[in-house]
C-alpha cells in the first residue's frame, strides 16, 4: 500500500488543464453537461482533441489512442468535465472502440476509425429488443446470410442517440443452435442503409434520447461482421467488461456536486443563503463525503482493470450500485434546493422554442437531469442484475 | 372512526373516478399535455357541473357543504388519473383561503363564480426565495386614494396562467417585519402593472410568476389579523388534496406495476416470479398503506384539532407522504426497466407528480425545518419551569 | 368516512387512566418497559387486574374476558405502557388464550384459565425447532401415541421465558402425512413432566429470554390435545392471524418517543439541549410524525379485524414492516443521543448485582433494547417471510 | 497510489492475523469478554512482544517507525477478531496524543513503556455532554506551587481501569474561554483526588469516568498552543483505527454470513438460493466496498494532507464507516435469523462492535454535524468577496 500521490498523475493532471485552458475555445467550453452534447459541439471538440493528437484518449498507443493508464484516463474525463466541454461520443469511444482494437480486422479499423476521429462518424448500439431487456441473450433480430451480405430483419430498442448516429453496431441472431448465447454475431451497419427505420421515444425528462430501430431486410456487407459468426456473446462480455470503472460516472457527480456547491450560496431561504442553514449544510456535508468515498472507489476499480479475480469481476457491479444510486440522491437533492423552481419545466434550449424563464440560469435542466437519472439504474445492466452478478462472483450464490 | 366510504361517499368516489375512466386514459392526458394549455376547458366545466369545485365549501355560498373528505375522495381520484386542471391551486387551495381570509359578503361575490367555474382565482402567496411558506412575506402593499396597490413578485402560482384574478398576500408597510399583518388582497388578471410569466411544470400542470408593479387590488379580503391565518387555513386543505392525490398515484403505480411484472417475461418466466421483485412490491405496498395512514391522521385533523394543530399536522404529513411517493413511484419506473422511462408509458407520470408535490406549497425538507422549529419552541415553552440540564 | 373520534372511546380512555391512577401501586407503576417484565410483577399486576375484573382484556364476556373491541384493547395496552405497569403474560393472553377460547374443550379451559388468571400459571410458547425457523412446518418433535398420553421427544428453540413458564404450548408431529402440514398437532405440557429440559440462550442484549427446551420421552396427557389430532396447523395459523394490530407493538413505540422527547431536554451537548440543536430536532420531529402514521396504521389494522380480504390479510404484514423498522430506528437513535454512554452496557437491575453507574438513570436499559429490536424483524416471522405473505396476497404473486 | 499490500505489509498482516486465529476464536473471546477485565494481560504482551503497540511511533522513541498504514493494518485484522484489548485507546489514541503533544525528553520518558507493555496510558479527553468532541472542554488546571492541579469529570477513558496514568485535557483558567487553551497533563491513576469508575462497554472492551477533585499532575505535555492540535492528531489516528477495524469486522460479517447462508436450510433448500437473500448480501458487500474505499481516503489524508485538513477527512470518514457497518453488521444479524441474536454466535458481536464505535470518539451524528459546520465555515469564507444572493 502507498498513498503518496504518483507525480506523474499530478503532472499529467496539469498537462490536460493547461490544454484545455489554452485550447479549448470559448463555444466548447463551460457548458452544461448531461449524458451527451449536442452532436456539432461534440464534432468540434473531438477534431480538437483528434488534431491535439488526443482523439482515441482510451485507446492503446498501436491503435491510434493515447496510450493512456485508467487512472490518466479518468484524470482527463475529470478535467474535461470540469472544463465544460461537449461529452465524446462514447458509443464509439468506450464501447465499439476496444471492440474494434481487439477483434476486428485491419480492414474493418482503417475504414471506421479514420472518419469516428474525425468527428464525421457517429455510432449507436443496438442491443436491447422489446422481448429481451435484462435476458439480453434472447435477442431475435436474424440476420440471413446471403451472398456477400446478411439479410437482417427485426427490433431493436432504447437504442441512444440512434437518430443522429451514422453508423450502428448491433448484435443479431445468425443461427437458432442449442444454447442461444451462441447463435448470436456482431454487426456494423450503415444507418442509411434502405430498410432502416429510426422511431424517437421521448423520455420522461422531455427530451429525445432514445429511440426504436426497425430493421427491414436490411441488407448489411458480410464484410461488416465483427469477429466470427456466432462470437457476438463472447465479444459482448468483452465489450461489457471493459466499462467498470466508469459506471458511477463520476465526472457527473463531480459536475452534481459542484452545482450543489453554487447553489447552496447562490438559492436563498428566507434571507439567508441555504448553506447557512444546519439542514442543508448537514446534506451538503454528507454527500462531500460520499463523492470521496465513491471516487477513491472509481480509483480502486481502476486499478483493478484486467485482473481475473473475484473482487476484480464484481467491483464494476458494487461500484454502479453505490455510484448510482448517488446520482440520483444528488440530482433529486438539487432540485430541493431549487425551491419552487424545482417544479418549474425549463425546456432544453436545443430543443423547443427559446425561452427565458425565472431563475432560467441556475435552473435549466437541474429536474431534466434528475428524471434521466432514474434511468441510471436500468441502462448498463439494471441494479438488480448487478446483484446477481455480485453474488455470484463473490459468493458463488 | 370509520375508515371505510359511507354509501354518499362512494357516489362521489364512483362518479369522479368514473369520469377519469371516461375521459383521462392515457392518450386523452398525453394530448392535455402536449396541448400546453394547463388541461381543457371542458373538464373544468365538468368539475363544476359535477360540484366538484365547490365540494368542500359552504352552501350559503353555492357550495355543497362537504367536509375535507370530500376533497380528499376527489383528489384521490384526481391523483390515479394525474388530472392536470388546476384543481387543487383554484378550487382548494384559493377556495378555502378566500372561504377562510373574506367576509360573508365577499365570500358571497366571489365563491360562486369559482364554484361554478365561470370565473377562476388563483392563489399568489408564494415568492421567490419563501420556499412555499407563507410567513416569508416581501410583496407589499401601499395605501392610496383608490384603495391598496401592490408592489412585488409571486412565483409558482398554481393554475396562474388560467385565471380571472388573483388573491395576492402582501404585507402592510406599517407593519413591516411582523408576522401576523399580511393583507390577501383580490387583483385581476387584466389590471395594469401586473404581468404574468406562465410556468409550466413537469407534471404538464401549469403554473404563473407574477409580477406587480403598482397593481391596484379589488379589495382586501377580511382583515388584516387574519390574513395569516386564512393562508395557513387554506394551505392545510390544499396540502390534503395533495396528499390524497399522491395515495392516489401511489395506488395506480402499484397496479400498474404489478400488471407489468405479470405480463412481462424475461428468462422465459414471468418476472413476478422473482423474490427480489416480489419483496420490493411487499415494501412498496406497506409504505403505500403507511402513507395512506397518514392521510387519515391528516384528514382526521380537521375534525379533532384546532387550526394550528391542524397546519402543523398537514406539513408533516405533507413532507411525509411526498417522501413515501417519491420513493414508490421511482420504484415502479424501476420494476418496469426502459419502457418506465418513456413518456408514453404511464408509470413515469406518477413519479413526475410526485416531484412536483413535494416541491409545491413548501418543499419536503423546508416544511420539515419549519416543523423541526415548532418543536423546539413546544420544548421550550414546555420546559420554562421544569428541572433541566442536569449534570450526570 | 368518518374521523370524529368516538366518545364512547373518549370515556374509556378516562376510565382506564382512573384505575391506573387509582389502583395501581407504586411499586408496579413507573417500571422500565421493554419486551416483558419480571415475572413476580407480573403475577403482581395479573391479580389486580383479576381482582378488579380485567383479567382477560383480550378474551369475549363469554369466556371470562372483557369483551373489549381491538380498539379498546389498544387504548388498554398504551394506557398501561403510559403508566409503566408490568407487561402481561401476552402468550397465555394474545396467543394461547383465543386458542383456549375457540378450540379448547369446557374441561381444558375449567383447568387453564382459573391458574392463569391468578398469575399463577405462565406458559410459553413451543414453535420453532433448530432446523424449522421460516419452515415451520418442517418441524421434527415427535408425539407418539401411547394410551392415555403421548409420549413426545424433540427439541425446541427461541422459547422465551421458557425458565419461568409453568406450561409450554406446542407443536408436535403425530403422523409423517403426505402433506407435511397434516400431521402437526397443538399439545399443553406442564414444564415440570419428567424428561423436560430447559436451557438458557442469552442474547446479544446481554440478557437471558430466550431458551431450548428439550423432550426425552415425556409422557402429556392426551386429554392436553386442543382441538383434534392434525388440527394443529389450522390451530396455528388462527393464533397467528389474531395477532395483526399487535405486529408494531405500539405502546413500545410510545415508550420510546417518550424516552426520546426526554432525553432530548435532558441531555446536554456543548452547553445546549440536543433539542435546541436543528439536526436533532429535525430527527425528533421525523420520529413524531413517523409515529403518527403508525398509530393510524395500527386504527386501521384493527378496524380490519376479522374481515376476510388481500388488504386484511396483508395488512398486519405491512404493519409489521414498518413498525419493526421504526422500532429499530427509534431505539438506536436513542442510544445515539445518550452520546458517551450510548457505549455503556448498564447491567440489567434483575439481573447480576446491582450497580450505580454513572447517567444510569437516564441510560439503563436504551441500548439493551436497541439491541433486543434486532430481533424484531426475526420473530413472529422474518420480515422477508411477511413480504413474500403481502406479495401473493395482494398481488398473488 | 497503490492498493496491495507490499510484502512487509503482508507480513505484519500475517501476523497479526495468526495471532488472532490462534488467541481469538469465539470461545476464547467469550472466556475474555466474561471474565470482564478488558482482555488478557498476556495478550497485552504479545502485541509488544510483536512490535504492534509501537507500530506506528517513531523509531527514536522504541517505536517501529511505521505509519498510519500499519496502523490500519494491524486494526483491521483486530476487528475481524473483535480484539478486546485496548489497543485504539492506550496504543494509537493515547500513544499518537502524546507524540504530537510531549517534547522530545517527555516522549522519551513516556513513549518506551507504553510501547514495550510495562506501562499503560489511556487518554482522558472526553466529558459528560462534550460527545466525544475535544474541542469542549470543562475541566479545567490551576497553577499551584508543586505543579498544576486538575478538577473536572472525564468519562469514556478507552481502556481507562487498566493503566498506570492518564493524559488528561483541561483548560487553564487564564483563558477561559478560547478554544486554543487547552493543555494535556499526565497524571498517575493512584494519584491522592482521582477516582475511576468502571465502565463496562457493550463489546466487552472496558472504559472508565474519572473524577478529577485537586489532582496534582506529573507534569504538563508540551506546551499550551499544541494541547488541542496534539489531540486532534491523536483523534485522527484513532479514528483511522476505529475505521480500519470496522472494515474487517464488515469482512468477517460477510464471509460468516456468506457460509450460513450456504448451509443452512429452509424448504428443503439451501437459503443461499432465494434471490431476496443474495441480492442483500450484494448491497452488504458493496457497502462494505464503499466503506473501504472510505478507509483509503482516510489513509491518504495522513499522506497528502495538513494536519486540520486530516482531522476533517477522518472525521468525515468516521461518521460514514461507522454508519454502514451498523448497517452491514445488522443485517447480517437478519441474514442469521435467531442464532444471528446469541451471545454464543459471532455475528451479533460484530454489530455491537459497530454500535459501540458510532459511539466513541463522537457519536456519528455529532462529528456529522461538527463537519456541517466547519463546511459552513468554508462557504462563508470563500464568499467574503463574491457575488452573493442574487435575486432570481
Amino acid at each position: 500500500m502507498d498513498f503518496n500521490v504518483d507525480p506523474a498523475l499530478v503532472s499529467f493532471r496539469t498537462t490536460v488543464q493547461d490544454f484545455l485552458r489554452n485550447e479549448l475555445p470559448r463555444d466548447l467550453a463551460n457548458l452544461p453537461r448531461s449524458i451527451s452534447s449536442e452532436r456539432s459541439e461534440t464534432a468540434d471538440w473531438q477534431r480538437l482533441l483528434t488534431a491535439h493528437g488526443w482523439g482515441a484518449p482510451y485507446w492503446p498507443v498501436n491503435r491510434g489512442g493515447t496510450g493512456w493508464s485508467v487512472e490518466q484516463q479518468i484524470i482527463f474525463d475529470e478535467e474535461c468535465a470540469a472544463a465544460g466541454t461537449p461529452t465524446l461520443d462514447n458509443f464509439a469511444h468506450k464501447l465499439l472502440g476496444p471492440v474494434l482494437n481487439h477483434f476486428a480486422t485491419d480492414d474493418q479499423r482503417a475504414e471506421h476509425v479514420g472518419p469516428t476521429l474525425a468527428g464525421e462518424r457517429f455510432w449507436c448500439q443496438g442491443f436491447s429488443e422489446p422481448g429481451s431487456g435484462s435476458d439480453l441473450a434472447s435477442l431475435r433480430t436474424r440476420a440471413q446470410r446471403d451472398g456477400d451480405f446478411y439479410v437482417v430483419n427485426g427490433q431493436k430498442i432504447w437504442t441512444s442517440y440512434a437518430h443522429r448516429a451514422d453508423w450502428i453496431f448491433l448484435l443479431v441472431r445468425t443461427s437458432q443452435s442449442e444454447k442461444k448465447q451462441l447463435g448470436i454475431s456482431f454487426l456494423l451497419a450503415d444507418m442509411k442503409t434502405p430498410g432502416i427505420t429510426v422511431r424517437p421515444i421521448m423520455s420522461i425528462d422531455g427530451r429525445h434520447h432514445l429511440n426504436e430501430v426497425f430493421f427491414d431486410n436490411v441488407r448489411v456487407p458480410a464484410a461488416n461482421l465483427i469477429g466470427r459468426e456466432g462470437e457476438g456473446w463472447s465479444i459482448t462480455k468483452y465489450l461489457l467488461n471493459n466499462e467498470h470503472a466508469s459506471t458511477a460516472e463520476l465526472p457527473m457527480l463531480q459536475v452534481f456536486l459542484r452545482r450543489m456547491q453554487n447553489l447552496a450560496v447562490e438559492i436563498q431561504l428566507d434571507g439567508k443563503a441555504l448553506v447557512e442553514h444546519p439542514e442543508f449544510a448537514l446534506r451538503l456535508s454528507r454527500f462531500e463525503t460520499e463523492m470521496k468515498a465513491v471516487s477513491m472507489m472509481v480509483q480502486r476499480t481502476a486499478a483493478l482493470h484486467g485482473q481475473e479475480s473475484p473482487i476484480a469481476h464484481a467491483m464494476g457491479s458494487m461500484l454502479k450500485l453505490r455510484g448510482t444510486d448517488l446520482q440520483q440522491r444528488m440530482s433529486a437533492f438539487i432540485v430541493e434546493m431549487l425551491g419552487d423552481y424545482g417544479a418549474v419545466f425549463y425546456p432544453c434550449p436545443h430543443e423547443g422554442p427559446a425561452t427565458s424563464l425565472p431563475l432560467q440560469e441556475l435552473a435549466a435542466g437541474a429536474a431534466s437531469e434528475m428524471f434521466l437519472r432514474r434511468a441510471s439504474t436500468i441502462y448498463g445492466g439494471t441494479n438488480e442484475v448487478q446483484r446477481g452478478i455480485i453474488a455470484k462472483a463473490l459468493y458463488g450464490f | 372512526m370509520q375508515f371505510e366510504l359511507s354509501s354518499e361517499q362512494q357516489l362521489l368516489r364512483d362518479s369522479v373516478a368514473r369520469f377519469i375512466a371516461e375521459n383521462y386514459d392515457v392518450t386523452q392526458r398525453l394530448a392535455l399535455v402536449k396541448a400546453d394549455e394547463g388541461g381543457s376547458g371542458a373538464n373544468w366545466q365538468g368539475f363544476a357541473a359535477n360540484g366538484w369545485l365547490g365540494a368542500a365549501l359552504p352552501e350559503q355560498f353555492s357550495g355543497f357543504g362537504g367536509s375535507a373528505i370530500e376533497t380528499a375522495i376527489i383528489s384521490q381520484q384526481f391523483g390515479r388519473g394525474l388530472v392536470v386542471e388546476p384543481y387543487l391551486g383554484c378550487a382548494v387551495l384559493t377556495g378555502q383561503t378566500l372561504l377562510a381570509a373574506a367576509t360573508p359578503s365577499q365570500c358571497e361575490r366571489w365563491l360562486p363564480g369559482l364554484i361554478d367555474g365561470s370565473q377562476r382565482l388563483a392563489l399568489a402567496y408564494s415568492e421567490p426565495w419563501s420556499h412555499g411558506m407563507p410567513e416569508i412575506v416581501q410583496t407589499h402593499a401601499d395605501h392610496s386614494p383608490n384603495g391598496y396597490v401592490l408592489h412585488g413578485r409571486k412565483t409558482l402560482v398554481l393554475g396562474g396562467p388560467l385565471v380571472d384574478g388573483y388573491v395576492v398576500s402582501a404585507r402592510l408597510p406599517s407593519h413591516p417585519t411582523s408576522r401576523g399583518s399580511v393583507g390577501l388582497f383580490l387583483v385581476r388578471s387584466d389590471a395594469p402593472g401586473l404581468t404574468a410569466t406562465r410556468l409550466p411544470l413537469h407534471d404538464g400542470t401549469q403554473a404563473a410568476e407574477i409580477v406587480l408593479d403598482a397593481v391596484l387590488a379589488v379589495e382586501m379580503l377580511g382583515d388584516l389579523e387574519h390574513g395569516l391565518p386564512a393562508l395557513r387555513e387554506g394551505l392545510s386543505h390544499a396540502m390534503l388534496s395533495l396528499c390524497a392525490e399522491l395515495v392516489g398515484a401511489m395506488e395506480r403505480t402499484l397496479e400498474i406495476t404489478a400488471d407489468y411484472l405479470r405480463n412481462r417475461k424475461q428468462f422465459n418466466v414471468q418476472i413476478a416470479t422473482f423474490q427480489s421483485l416480489q419483496h420490493r412490491m411487499a415494501d412498496m405496498a406497506a409504505e403505500t398503506e403507511l402513507a395512506r395512514s397518514m392521510l387519515f391522521v391528516a384528514l382526521a385533523s380537521f375534525f379533532n384539532e384546532c387550526a394550528n394543530e391542524r397546519y402543523e399536522t398537514l406539513s408533516s404529513a405533507k413532507s411525509f407522504i411526498c417522501g413515501v411517493a417519491r420513493n414508490v413511484c421511482a420504484q415502479g419506473i424501476q420494476l418496469h426497466g426502459g419502457i418506465g422511462m418513456t413518456e408514453e408509458y404511464s408509470v413515469g407520470h406518477y413519479f413526475k407528480r410526485a416531484v412536483v408535490a413535494d416541491v409545491l406549497l413548501g418543499t419536503g425538507t423546508v416544511r420539515e425545518m419549519a416543523t423541526a422549529r415548532r418543536l423546539q419552541k413546544r420544548f421550550s415553552d414546555a420546559r420554562t419551569d421544569s428541572t433541566y440540564a442536569r449534570a450526570p
